[in-house]
C-alpha cells in the first residue's frame, strides 16, 4: 500500500464533510492541473476555529486531506491558519506520496483562504 | 479485508493452471536455444513449433504466417511501422481510441515525416466505415483500427473496414489484443491483413504476443539481429512463454464459448446490482455489440481514483478510468472522444470480468460500491467539476 | 546414447533451480498488472521493484538507470538506434566482430542515411583502441563494442575505448550479453554509458534482457506506446521474466567467481585433451584475456556441421562456427575478420561450458571427438577445401 | 532428429570411404555455393561397376549421400550411371530435408562425372 494507515482510515472514515448551513468563513482551494477541489467552513468562536467542515472533489488522498485538515485546525486561532503549510497536513496523514503532494496543497489552500476571509471581514 | 476479488481482466489475467504446467519443463529441462542444430535446440524448437501450430490452428491461418513477439506492445509498433517503414513515406489512417501502442507509434511516424488521419468514434466508441473510405488517399499506406478498446469494449466494424481498405488495395492492421480469445476473429472473412495479439489477457503468460502476417503483406522488420522467425522478427525465442501461449490458445479454443456467456451474464448483473442502488451512473459503450466482460461504468460528480482505492480497501481490483499522474489530469481519451462530459468522464471506473468470477463476487462488487460512492459524493463540494 | 552432455552455454543456458521458484508464483498468483493501481498490481509492482534493486546492486548503478527489454537483441538495438537517433543523423563506430543484433542495427541505421565504421580486430579477434580514436570524426554520434565475442570469447579493451570516447565527449554502447554475470563489469570505471545484458546466458528465462543507461545520455525509446520504464520503454512489464532475471543475477553474485575458475580449469582440459589426440587442430581468441568456458577450436579441412552432427549422434551439444543454410557456405564473419585461412574456419566447432559441466563430461567429448575427427578426415579428397 | 536413420547410419559408418589406387575413372561434383565436394572413384569390368570408393568434404549429409552412393551404383551398367539422378541418391538415404538437397546433387554429380569419363576414354 502506498498510503499510510492514517490516511486511509481519514478516506475511509472522513471526517467533518459536508456542507455547513450559515459559516463564518469559507475558503476554496483548487489543484489547477488536477481539478482537485477542497471547500472549507469555519464557525468562530472568541478568533478560534469552533467548528469545521469540509467539501472534496479529487483522488482519496484529496478527500483524506481534507478530513485531516478538518482535525488540525479544530480549536486554533484563526489568525495562525492564514498561514497553514501543507507540510502540517501531510504529516497530520502520516506521509504523501511525492506525486499527491497536491492533496496537501489544496486543503492548506482552502483552510488559508477561509481564514483570510474571516480576518479582512473582522477587520 | 480477506475477500480479494479480481475484475481487472483486461488489465491481465492469471495464468491458466494447465498453461503454467505445459511451460513449466521449459525453463531447466528443455533448456535448449531453437536455433541451435543440436538435440537440445531441437527439442526447444519443437516446443515454439507446436505452440505456433496451435494458435495457426485457432486463428485458421498457416502457420508461418504467425510471428511471435514480446508482447503486444510490440506486435503493434511491428504492424504498424513494418507497414509504414516499407512504404517509405505516406499517409496512415487509425482512429482515436487506439491503445497507446497504436497512437504513439502513429506519432513517431508522424515525427518521421509521415502524415495521420485520427477517426472519431460515435457515442458508442465505434468508428464509422464510412469515414475510413473518406480518409483514404491515394498516398494512404495502412490503416489500423483496433478489434475493440480495452476500456469500453466495444466491438469495431473491421469486416466494413477491411472490405473498404481491400477495394482501395490499402493493408490493415488490427490490434486484437483485447479481443483474441474472447469473442470469434476471422481474419479471411474480415480482409485483416495484420494481426497483433497477446497471451497475458486470456490467461497465458507475460512477456509474449504474436503478430499474424497475411502472406503476401509488403513488411519490413523491426528488429534486427539474427534470423529467427523467419527473418522478420531477430532475438532468441521466449520458448516457455511461447509454449504457455500456444497452451493457452488451445484453452481458449475450449472455454472461450462458455466463458463469453457466463461472464456476459455477471456483467449484466454488476450493472444492474449498480444502477439499482447507485444514482446518476452509467453504462459505456455498445449495449450488445462488445467484449463480453467489460463494464465500463461512470459515476457523476465521483472521481475514479477515489472509487479505485475505496474498493482496493476492500479487497477488490477495479481500474480507473481517469487517472491523476503527478498533477495532470487525465479523463480518458476514449471517454473523450465518445463525447461524454467531464464531470461524468472523471468518474469512469472499468470492471473486467474473467473465467473464475462468480455470482458472490459481484455482488460483493456491488455491496461494497453503493455506500462507497455515497460516502465520496457526501464529501463533494456542491456543483463540483 | 543415454549420455547427455551441454557444451552450448553460450547459446543458452538452463534456468536455475532457485530462480524458477522464484518466477513460479508470479504466473498463476501475483498476476497482476504492474501499472494497476489496486493490491494485485502493487504486488506484482514490487516483484519487479526487487528485481530492479538486485541488478542495480550487481552492476552498482541506481537502479533507476535499468530498463528491461524482452531480450540481448532489443537491448542492443535499443541502444544502438536509441542513442543514434536521438542525434537525428552521423556516423556510428562499431566492430566487424559483432553480433548480428548490432551489426544489423548499424545497417538499418546506414540504410536512413547514418555512415558507420566497422573497426578491424586482430589475430586474436580484439579491437585496437587506437582504431577507434582514428575512427572518431566530428559528428560521431555513438560508439558500439561488444565486450566479448559469443563465439571465441576474448574481451575488448572496453576501458581504453571508454576513456578515448569520453575525451571526445561520444556516448559508449557495450554489447555485455556474454560476459553479464560471468566476468566482473564495472560501467563506471570502464567509461560505459549503455549497456546490453541478458538472463538466459546466465542461468535466467529466455525474453528477458536489461539496457543500462547511464543517467544524462540523451536517448531516445524505440518501442513507443503505454508510460512504462520511466517512459523508456512501453509495453506491460514481463513480470515474471524480471522476477527470474534479478534472482539468477543475485546468484550469480554468490557463483560467478568460484564458477569462473572451475570452468576455466575444465576448458583448458578440453583443449589440451584434444591437442593431445587429434593433430591439425587449433585454438582461437586470446588465451587468457577471454570468457572463461569458451573453447573455440577449428580442426583444419573438416567441415563444422559434420563434427556438430556426429558429437550430437552421442548425446553432445556444441555449435558449428560454420553454417550451410540452405546452400550457402557460411564461415565464420568472426574467424574471418580474425585473418583465419578458409580451411581453418571452415572446421570451427565452439564448445561453451558452464555451472553443471563436469570433468567427466569434457573427458567424454574428448573420447568421441578424436575418432569423429579421424573418420571425417579419411572421407576427405585430397586437398580439399 | 531432421535425418533419417539410414542418413545417420551412412554419416557414422561410411561405406567405401578413401582413395582408389589407379582406378579406371574418376568424377568430382561441387557445390558452388557451398564450397560441398563429392569425388568417386570406379572400377570397371563388363561396362559394369566392380568397385567404387568416394572422398567427400561436407556437412553431415554429403558423406552419408557418398557412402549411400557408391553402395547404390556397386554392379550397375557404367552407362545407366551417366544418367544418375538425385533422387535416386535421396531415396537411399531415405529423404533428404529441403535445405540439404545438394548433398545427393552433388553425389550425383560426381557419378555422372566419372561414368562419362570412362565412356568417354572407351570411345
Ligand atoms: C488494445 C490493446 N492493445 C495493446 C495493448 C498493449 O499490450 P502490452 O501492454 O501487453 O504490451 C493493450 C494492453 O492493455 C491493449 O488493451
Ligand atoms: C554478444 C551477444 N549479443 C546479443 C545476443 C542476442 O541475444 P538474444 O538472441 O537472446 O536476443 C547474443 C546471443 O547470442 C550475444 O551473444
Amino acid at each position: 500500500m502506498r498510503y499510510s494507515e492514517t490516511l486511509v482510515d481519514h478516506f475511509l472514515n472522513p471526517r467533518n464533510a459536508g456542507l455547513m448551513r450559515e459559516p463564518d468563513a469559507v475558503g476554496e482551494g483548487e489543484y489547477a492541473g488536477c481539478g482537485d477541489l477542497a471547500r472549507v467552513f469555519l464557525r468562530v468562536r472568541d478568533g478560534r476555529v469552533a467548528e469545521a467542515r469540509f467539501q472534496a472533489y479529487g483522488c482519496g488522498p484529496t478527500i483524506a486531506a481534507a478530513s485531516a485538515g478538518s482535525e488540525l485546525i479544530a480549536l486554533r486561532p484563526v489568525e495562525d491558519l492564514a498561514h497553514l503549510k501543507p507540510e502540517e497536513v501531510e504529516r497530520a496523514l502520516d506521509g504523501l506520496p511525492e506525486d499527491r503532494k497536491h492533496a496537501a496543497e489544496v486543503v492548506a489552500d482552502a483552510v488559508r483562504a477561509a481564514a483570510g476571509q474571516w480576518l479582512s471581514q473582522r477587520s | 479485508m480477506t475477500r480479494r476479488v479480481y475484475l481487472d481482466h483486461n488489465a491481465s489475467t492469471p495464468v491458466h493452471p494447465e498453461v503454467v504446467t505445459e511451460m513449466t519443463p521449459y525453463f531447466a529441462d528443455v533448456y535448449g536455444n531453437p536455433s541451435s542444430v543440436h538435440g537440445f535446440g531441437r527439442d526447444a524448437r519443437e516446443g515454439v513449433d507446436v505452440a505456433r501450430e496451435r494458435i495457426a490452428t485457432f486463428l485458421r491461418v498457416p502457420p508461418d504466417q504467425i510471428v511471435f513477439t514480446s508482447g503486444g506492445t510490440e506486435s503493434d509498433n511491428f504492424g504498424v511501422k513494418g507497414l509504414a517503414l516499407a512504404r517509405g513515406r505516406g499517409h496512415v489512417i487509425t482512429s482515436r481510441i487506439e491503445h497507446h501502442a497504436v497512437l504513439r507509434t502513429v506519432q513517431a511516424l508522424e515525427a518521421q515525416g509521415f502524415t495521420a488521419t485520427y477517426l472519431p468514434v460515435d457515442a458508442y466508441g465505434a468508428v464509422d466505415p464510412d469515414d475510413v473510405r473518406k480518409a483514404i488517399r491515394p498516398d494512404t499506406v495502412a490503416i489500423s483500427v483496433m478489434h475493440a478498446n480495452s476500456e469500453v469494449g466495444t466491438l469495431q466494424p473491421i469486416t466494413e473496414i477491411g472490405r473498404i481498405a481491400r477495394e482501395h488495395g490499402v493493408p490493415v492492421h488490427v490490434d486484437a489484443v483485447q479481443t483474441f480469445g474472447k469473442v470469434p476473429i476471422d481474419v479471411d472473412a474480415m480482409g485483416i491483413d495484420l494481426l497483433s495479439f497477446s497471451a497475458h489477457k486470456i490467461y497465458g503468460p507475460k512477456g509474449v504476443a504474436g503478430l499474424y502476417i497475411r502472406k503476401g503483406t509488403k513488411m519490413v522488420a523491426i528488429q534486427h539481429g539474427g534470423e529467427h522467425e523467419r527473418r522478420r522478427r531477430a532475438g532468441t525465442e521466449n520458448v516457455p512463454g511461447i509454449v504457455g501461449f500456444g497452451k493457452a490458445v488451445e484453452v481458449r479454443g475450449r472455454e472461450m464459448h462458455d466463458e463469453a456467456r457466463r461472464v456476459s451474464a455477471l456483467r449484466d448483473r454488476l450493472w444492474e446490482g449498480i444502477a439499482a442502488r447507485v444514482p446518476d451512473v452509467r453504462l459505456n459503450g455498445h449495449p450488445t455489440n462488445r467484449l463480453p466482460g467489460t463494464a465500463s461504468l461512470c459515476y457523476r460528480h465521483v472521481e475514479s481514483e477515489s472509487i479505485v482505492l475505496g474498493l482496493d480497501l476492500k479487497g477488490i481490483a477495479v481500474s480507473a478510468g481517469s487517472a491523476c499522474t503527478s498533477g495532470n489530469v487525465e479523463p480518458s481519451y476514449v471517454l473523450v472522444a465518445m463525447g461524454l462530459p467531464l464531470d461524468w468522464a472523471m468518474g469512469a471506473v472499468r470492471s473486467s470480468l474473467g473465467r473464475s468470477t462468480t455470482a458472490e463476487d459481484v455482488d460483493y462488487v456491488v455491496d461494497s460500491v453503493a455506500p462507497l460512492v455515497q460516502k465520496l459524493r457526501q464529501a463533494l463540494p456542491v456543483g463540483a467539476a
